[in-house]
């Protein structure tokens, strides 16, 4: 029982000199006054509950808004971006009256803590996202970096993240299309776990997250409140309004993915039925998010009585359930006459809903408990006004050094025999090698419309059955390249992730990403975060590709080291036909393998200074994003037009890391020469961005080389598909056998 | 006239929608039956699909054999109505007693999802005549407890009497005892899988084979010429 | 307001790979002499009203066609006694 | 030999998703009066040798470190008695 009086509004204005805990609930002190001075007195404890987590760096993007600005200042013109930056997921006009929503975000922190449940959640999080669009979810992605693969506890992080994707994913019925592994130590501390989802939609179903309409209801549904997440909000609720000692709140949040199904269907059903007139997913921040943005985005104010909340623990206190991150909740705005259907619709479906609040004529968020006002705010202040910092950021000083460090000097293999050597190490290497025996843990085939799963170069989900229309997604990292250069390595992962759109058919329409950086108050990571957006906003300006949303992760750090700065970028393309897709695959013997681009000597960040000299210097390969495109032109053509078979685009590990994948895939090996002007080395490692390999059937050389030539595209004849060894003339020759070995063993070996 | 096949969805079913495509593509038509009702609406037959019903929380299949759709699924199986259990409807198959033996988490304790190869043994099921008896074909596989047990006694007598339907080949995915991919009941009515031949009926999706289309091919046939 | 405990484990000739996995890590954990080890379920009933045999004869019930499946589970049914030795 | 059971329970403040589906599958089995359900897991150990303190402290640990996930579980750890009340 609490033996202190409940902290209302009017006992708050009542006793202006009671000093509330908000250094300890992550407030500044100019943070705790700014609130003093919007309330025009001191907040309630609940009140000031709401505040610290909307005003967290988590919530409110208050380090790194001034820059993320850019995205739409240089959003380029687009007649397909439906919905942009600012709401749940960004969504895109794929065609035929479809629309497509997506986004990644990053569930790193909770995923180190307790690998299976972090994962599992942040699928359940971002699918939430989705469906709070209206869309209905196809399929996921999960781009994940991992501490050095031979750490003891790279063995306890990476089977439990991908066994909580795997098990939340799957039991949702979401195949998984795509994401990357990657392996360094500079994530030991820190592992990366971002998850992306895609939905599809009509265009007239587009949700918003708002509430207008005074009298509408607000109905809290799905799983019941816990104590999960609320860390600060105990200490809110103990030291100051209680003597009673704060009850024991999991740090953990477990994540129940048949309570997300259920939720899924049920809030379907509903949209189809035209029930919903705003909707918001319960993530972080919970119900105050959910609330004060609902409320803020919409016309009128709140009102919401916080005994009606299901609860799962009765002790808990009115703080921690407006902080509560209980997963698995949603909250939708219903007119009164449909609220009975909409009630009915979750009964079918098993799913608790109760009536929480009512949008009011007002412009306050009202929120009562036993009866007494606790939370009175003008709804905006919480949700969008939250502090904005102009960090300061500088160029480190170290970033020359490492610059001048270039990866030209290191020692190159100097016979056959050696390149040979090199060649198995490095598709081996745990970067390099297969990661099916991560992949085969995720339903590919759920739905029955995956058209391109793990390893093709982008997934690829059919959207109309009757016309073939689809999707492809791909996303892409590389924070060796962002590290030696943050803005060229942030475009080079928009110019990846492009590519790996384009080479299976798809034309590139837009992006999103997530941005994984360290600590915002050291300049060097707050310079490196300006200059990767900086190099994102410019890249999707010049490809036309705008950002529709994203996600920030900041604090990725161990104690003074951060990880390198790790932009991942989603890149969404759209196909008019699946039935025209390019797989990776070598299909036939006696095809021709054209390499595509211009190889230069670019080796700084790459896989081959990696695996053979453990180096990191230099600077990475340059960016031409007017010949990403155009590479992305000539691509879809020859898939629309029939011209290839196959292609696979070039990125870490270079061209033989690409012909070996395709070889592998295909059962078929390939007999190389090295074309004039460049020498074995440089042909088989360089990381040369802009390229990539094609295998063209005979009867359609010419008309493929006229194509390239007339575009002005360089199309070099590298070889042909042939055998079962991949074999450079004059150098040495591998049997698929033993590259499988190297390829398929390494994974297993370290973490089965 | 076709054959109306009903597709029961369960809370937690993920494959209904793929099967009612796979009954559609086969020429037969779906039926949408609902687990909290008895009736089945006069289909003809009945899958139970894929999926994690009731979040397979308690064992996979435990919750939903109770569901009400399930009485009438069991009275009518054992009156002779052509049931199909593909992986958690194999499951709950097995919980309902109208298939022996049981399922277990896969041997090396992860969900794997492939290619499977299989062979089909017996071929004269409700749901298997449009198959060879030995041939062999790929379906996908996909499931975390995919794993057949059964006691000596059971296995001896499937085995005996022809009633392994079809059989991992090359790999085994999950230790099933015998290899067993999925069984018959001794009538060939009710038949069980593991592997997803409604993943398996248009070139171009999923694996890009159509090795699972003569499931439902084989039962429109029964059914229209019966 | 009494508990009832059911533990359900896997039947002793079948494979327990779980079991398995964890006694094949002993070693590498630096344990000796622990020859063999099964995973089963354990399921907390809270009970309103008094457990009498009756009750008891009911939660068996549950058990035998609900909690375990026997064709491939055995279990056990009890009434739990105070707080065990704690963790 | 003896037999040590280690049994592992979700803490009681976290979400039992399993535990759920259970109790709310039971009043439509027709069972009433069971307020509560979690859902946990049972380790059957058999300890070659006397299991005196020193086997008991060394099975706390193994408990701690290995069979439980003690960010969200709680472990008991207690040689079994005899057979119980059996099924
Ligand atoms: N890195 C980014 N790039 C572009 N948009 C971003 C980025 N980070 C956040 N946003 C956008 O800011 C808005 C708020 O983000 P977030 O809080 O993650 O959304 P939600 O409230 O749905 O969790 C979203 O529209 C999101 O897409
Ligand atoms: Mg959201």
């Amino acid at each position: 029982m609490s033996k202190t009086p409940l902290d209302t509004v009017e006992h708050a204005a009542a006793t202006p000199d009671v000093e509330l805990p908000w250094a300890e609930l992550g407030l500044k002190k100019d943070e705790y006054e700014r609130v003093v001075e919007i309330l025009g007195r001191r907040p309630t404890g609940a009140e000031l509950a709401m505040y610290s987590v909307m005003w967290s760096e988590h919530c409110s993007y208050k380090s790194s808004k001034v820059h993320l600005r850019q995205f739409g200042e240089k959003a380029p013109e687009s007649d397909a971006l439906l919905v942009g930056i600012g709401e749940n997921a960004g969504v895109v006009d794929v065609g035929q009256g479809y629309a497509v929503t997506f986004k990644v975000e990053s569930h790193n922190h909770p995923s180190y803590v307790e690998p299976y449940q972090g994962a599992a959640t942040g699928v359940g999080g971002i699918v939430r996202d989705i469906i709070a669009m209206g869309a209905r979810p196809v399929a996921v992605v999960d781009p994940l970096r991992f501490g050095a693969a031979d750490h003891p506890d790279t063995k306890r992080v990476l089977p439990g993240v991908v066994a909580g994707i795997g098990g939340y994913g799957n039991c949702l019925g979401l195949p998984n299309i795509g994401g990357e592994v990657v392996f360094d130590a500079c994530y030991q501390g820190n592992p990366l776990v971002n998850a992306g989802a895609i939905g599809v939609m009509r265009h007239e179903d587009i949700h918003l997250a708002k509430a207008s309409g005074a009298g509408n209801k607000v109905i809290l549904y799905g799983a019941r409140t816990g104590g999960d997440g609320i860390g600060g909000a105990s200490i809110l609720a103990s030291e100051t309004f209680d003597d009673a000692k704060p009850s024991k709140r999991p740090a953990v949040q477990v994540g129940d993915p048949f309570q997300e199904k259920l939720l899924i269907e049920c809030t379907l059903e509903a949209f189809a039925e035209k029930l919903v007139v705003g909707i918001q997913d319960l993530g972080a921040a919970g119900l105050s998010c959910a609330t004060s943005e609902l409320a803020s985005n919409g016309s009128g104010g709140m009102t919401v009585v916080l005994d009606d909340v299901p609860l799962r623990d009765s002790t808990l206190s009115p703080e921690e359930i407006l902080m509560s991150e209980s997963q698995e909740r949603m909250c939708a705005v219903v007119e009164p006459d449909k609220v009975d259907r909409f009630l009915e619709i979750c009964d079918k479906w098993d799913v608790i809903a109760t009536v929480i609040g009512e949008v009011t004529d007002g412009d306050r968020l009202e929120i009562f408990w036993h009866g007494e006002k606790i939370v009175d705010v003008d709804p905006r202040t919480v949700a969008h006004e939250g502090p904005t910092y102009e960090r300061p950021y500088a160029r480190p000083a170290w970033q020359d050094e490492l610059q001048a460090d270039d990866a030209g000097k290191l020692p190159r293999p100097q016979s056959g025999e050696e390149l040979k050597d090199q060649v198995l190490k490095l598709v081996a290497s745990p970067n390099q090698a297969s990661k099916q025996w991560i992949t085969q843990q995720y339903d590919h085939f759920v739905q029955g419309n995956t058209v391109l799963a793990q390893p093709e170069d982008s997934g690829m989900i059919r959207i109309d059955e009757a016309s073939g229309l689809g999707v492809a997604i791909a996303t892409d990292g590389n924070g060796r390249y962002a590290k030696l250069d943050p803005y060229t390595g942030a475009q080079l992962a928009l110019a990846e992730a492009y590519r790996n759109v384009a080479t299976t058919g798809a034309k590139p329409l837009a992006v999103s990403d997530c941005l994984n950086f360290g600590s915002p108050e050291d300049p060097a990571v707050m310079w490196q975060f300006a200059e990767a957006v900086r190099g994102l906003a410019d890249g999707c300006q010049q490809l036309g590709t705008p950002v529709t949303g994203g996600n920030v992760s900041l604090y990725n750090q161990t104690g003074e080291a951060a990880i390198h700065p790790t932009p991942v970028v989603a890149v969404l393309g759209v196909i008019d036909d699946v039935a025209r897709r390019t797989p990776v695959a070598f299909q036939e013997e006696g095809q021709l393998l054209y390499l595509l681009g211009d190889t230069r000597e670019e080796f700084g960040g790459s896989a081959w200074s990696q695996v053979v000299h453990d180096h990191l210097g230099g600077l990475p390969p340059k960016v031409d994003l007017e010949r990403e495109r155009l590479l992305g032109e000539i691509l879809i053509s020859a898939s629309r037009d029939g011209m290839i078979d196959s292609a696979h685009d070039l990125s870490d590990g270079g061209l033989i890391q690409a012909v070996v994948e395709s070889a592998l895939l295909g059962g078929k090996g390939a007999r190389l020469v090295v074309p004039d002007g460049l020498d074995a080395f440089t042909f088989l490692f360089s990381e040369s961005a802009g390229r990539a390999i094609v295998a063209v059937p005979r009867s359609e050389e010419v008309r493929f080389n006229d194509m390239c030539g007339a575009r002005g595209l360089p199309a070099t004849r590298i070889g042909v598909v042939d055998g079962d060894t991949v074999q450079v003339q004059g150098e040495f020759s591998l049997p698929l056998t033993d590259l499988r070995e190297a390829h398929e063993g390494t994974i297993p070996a370290l973490l089965a | 006239m076709t054959a109306r096949i009903g597709v029961v969805t369960f809370p937690g079913s993920l494959d209904d929608r793929d099967t009612q495509r796979a009954i559609r593509v086969a020429g037969a038509e779906p039926v949408a039956l609902w687990h909290k009702d008895k009736d089945l609406k006069q289909v003809d037959a009945v899958v139970l699909c894929g999926g994690f019903s009731y979040g397979d929380y308690l064992r996979a299949g435990a919750i939903a054999r109770f569901s009400p759709v399930m009485d009438t699924v069991i009275d009518q199986a054992k009156a002779g109505l052509p049931v199909l259990g593909i992986c958690n409807g194999f499951q709950i198959l097995t919980e309902a007693h109208l298939l022996p033996g049981g399922m277990l988490g896969n041997d090396h304790l992860h969900f794997i999802c492939r290619d499977q190869k299989l062979r089909v043994e017996n071929a004269d099921t409700a749901w298997t005549t449009d198959y060879e008896a030995g041939q062999e074909i790929h379906i996908p596989l996909k499931n975390m407890d995919g794993r057949y047990v059964a006691d000596r006694r059971t296995l001896d007598e499937l085995e005996a009497e022809g009633r392994v339907a079809f059989r991992y080949l090359d790999f085994n995915p999950n230790g099933s005892l015998n290899d067993i991919a999925g069984i018959t009941n001794a009538a060939g009515n009710v038949v069980g899988l593991m592997p997803h031949p409604e993943h398996a009926v248009e070139s171009l999706i999923g694996t890009g084979r159509t090795d699972g289309l003569p499931f439902f091919t084989s039962i429109l046939k029964k059914l229209v010429n019966a | 307001m009494a508990r009832v405990v059911v533990d359900v484990m896997l039947k002793p000739e079948i494979l327990d790979p779980q079991g398995q996995a964890v006694q094949r890590a002993l070693p590498r954990l630096g344990f000796e002499g622990i020859s063999d080890v099964r995973q089963g379920k354990r399921f907390e009933l809270e009970v309103d009203g008094p457990v009498d045999e009756a009750a008891l004869a009911r939660i068996h019930d549950l058990a035998e066609s609900f909690l375990a499946n026997t064709v491939i589970e055995d279990f056990t049914v009890r009434v739990e006694e105070v707080a065990e030795a704690a963790k």
